[in-house]
């Protein structure tokens, strides 16, 4: 078969664990073994010029991975590519930031239950979130709010276009059983707005000491 | 039941697959009748085509079929289509002012079946590129280390789920049930007092500047109110809604002592 | 730098979604926007030769795949595709949303002739289509739109790359009146790109309400 060695190469390239010269045998049964040892080595000496990826043998098997020399770039790519993504923590806090804004640091804390002061930071550095003010309380807080950006991103108009979390339940089929409010889950319901955002947040503190 | 349509459902019972629900919506019944009976979509026999839709719904109904509802507003239109082209025109030769009535529908059949179109011409597009295999995350895992930290795409969806997340979480947290914290009056009133000794006077918010919850508020204003009965302040008001002013008094003769309160 | 091209190679082939020329050139920030440029287009040519592997242009960006041709092989490694297959009806809610976006759910349900709210429920879970605003009407209903990995999963390089109503009329049972087009049978193709759309949901109001 002429495309042996391309066949091998897309076989090698797709599987997730390295490809034993057995299982190649067997995948190309119809195939004499010394044309797909041939093949194989046909295809090594082509991944021997200067390029960005090689075949290596791991665990028995081949694999094609990017060449050592550059996993430095591929790292930084790693790195880098969270320009569109987010963790889930700074999800979530820009989530409770945005619905429950402004809002300070301990206050996410309590509601997220979890702290979330390096998430703050990744947030204000993408510009979603910014400091809003000082909550006039001991310690005097930051306050944090969402930002321009922020709705741009969401495709919103202003803070109220959010939408409510009885919109969520009608839209994706979430069952939210809105009758019977217990107090931690009736309170975020009502304060989209950010008039609201002042009682609100004295009800989440009322709350947090219960 | 008349015999004649006892037949016709028969027939359209034998057209259909096995499933009668093949029928996602009245659009595309309508466009099977239409198939069937070999007729032009711009000229559409429109009191056979409706006849033959009322047998089919009669039938999905029978079957008990959930989805009929979306179909009996198909229905009330093709009726009315019907009538509409029924009724005798005062001109016969001049044409209805108001167009052919069947040319909304018409416009609407076209569009779906456009659609139904692309959505086969998309199907098309994913088998091909599902022949396109991609590098398996596996690989780079290796290469880069551990696994990096799954990420979200950031969009109105995902945050209105994050939010319901965290929603659900502080629901299944344990609540605590400590009692609410109740700073006993008589600690207020020192702390208040603390606080009007090192200034000549306060105003009527500064005394709630550091509390944060409901309770609070409230024994802060009993506080003050008992403070008042005490004797250990004076307060005074500009004009009606002025600003409030407390004073701390100096010790009056004959006054109870703040030690000597009974709080009961 | 001389190793550019070998760093584009392992860069596109590492990340895990398509890159696009902008990442690229924001990870090696200290190369010419022509060095880059050079650097694909000479990589792309290098690929031009027949192997297993080929790289495509998808969601706007470069990705590194098998080639289609050697698809039959590459299965056999797996015993099934793991991508779940889209139901007719969550395809054709899909083909309404990609040549209206954005548009919203009373309007794809008019086109439809059915109530579409649990598929559109299972296109947001499937990251296929977003929220992608609300529309200034009354009840502010949401708005979607199609995601990048929508894009991804259909190759599409954008949301332009949609086949063309040309491409179409053998598939329908009907001719297609190109000569004389009414308005909105002639827009759905018309308006692929999202600056359109204004118009186009303009005259699917107009559309409904006759």
């Amino acid at each position: 078969m002429s495309d042996l060695k391309p066949i091998i190469e897309a076989l090698i390239f797709a599987s997730p664990e390295p490809v034993t010269l057995k299982a190649l045998l067997k995948l190309l049964d119809t195939e004499p073994k010394e044309d797909v040892e041939a093949a194989i080595a046909a295809l090594r000496q082509d991944y021997d010029r200067p390029g960005g990826l090689q075949i290596v043998e791991v665990a028995g098997g081949f694999q094609i991975v990017t060449r050592s020399e550059f996993h430095e770039w591929v790292r930084r790519l790693f790195h880098e590519r969270t320009t569109q993504k987010l963790s889930v923590a700074a999800l979530e806090t820009l989530a409770v930031i945005a619905y429950r804004q402004p809002v300070t640091a301990p206050e996410i804390a309590e509601i997220r239950g979890v702290n979330t002061a390096g998430v703050l930071g990744t947030l204000v550095d993408r510009k979603l979130i910014k400091i809003v003010g000082r909550k006039q309380v001991v310690g005097r807080p930051f306050m944090y709010g969402t930002t321009r950006e922020f709705l741009e991103r969401f495709g919103l108009n202003d803070i109220t276009d959010l939408p409510k979390v009885e919109d969520m339940s009608e839209l994706m089929g979430f069952d939210i059983p809105l009758g019977e409010p217990t107090p931690q889950t009736a309170l975020p319901f009502e304060s989209a707005s950010v008039e609201d955002s002042g009682e609100t947040l004295a009800d989440v503190d009322n709350d947090s000491s219960q | 039941m008349a015999d004649p349509q006892q037949l016709e459902f028969e027939s359209i019972v034998n057209d259909l697959p096995v499933r009668v629900a093949a029928f996602e919506g009245p659009l595309d019944l309508l466009l099977h009748l239409i198939k069937k009976n070999e007729v032009n979509i711009y000229d559409i026999p429109i009191a056979l085509i409706t006849q033959q839709y009322l047998d089919y719904l009669e039938l999905m109904t029978e079957l008990n079929l959930d989805t009929v509802g979306d179909f009996l507003v198909m229905a009330a239109t093709l009726i009315h289509i019907k009538s509409r082209t029924l009724l005798p025109r005062p001109d016969p030769a001049q044409e209805d002012p108001e167009g052919d009535p069947r040319e909304a529908l018409i416009r609407r059949l076209l569009e779906h079946q456009k659609f139904k179109a692309a959505a086969e011409l998309l199907h098309e597009k994913e088998i091909q590129r599902s022949a396109q295999w991609q590098r398996p995350d596996e690989v780079i895992n290796r290469v880069v280390g551990e696994a990096p930290e799954p990420e979200v795409e950031v969009d109105l969806f995902s945050l209105m789920a994050a939010f319901r997340q965290v929603l659900e979480r502080v629901k299944q947290r344990p609540t605590v049930m400590l009692p609410p914290e109740q700073i006993p009056i008589e600690t207020r009133i020192e702390q208040l007092l603390a606080r009007l000794s090192t200034t000549e006077a306060c105003g009527f918010e500064d005394l709630f500047e550091d509390v944060q919850t409901k309770p609070g508020v409230v024994v802060t204003f009993l506080a003050l109110l008992e403070m008042i009965r005490l004797k250990l302040i004076r307060v005074f008001q500009q004009g009606n809604f002025g600003p409030i002013r407390i004073y701390k008094r100096e010790h009056v003769d004959g006054a109870p002592t703040f030690q000597g309160m009974t709080h009961e």
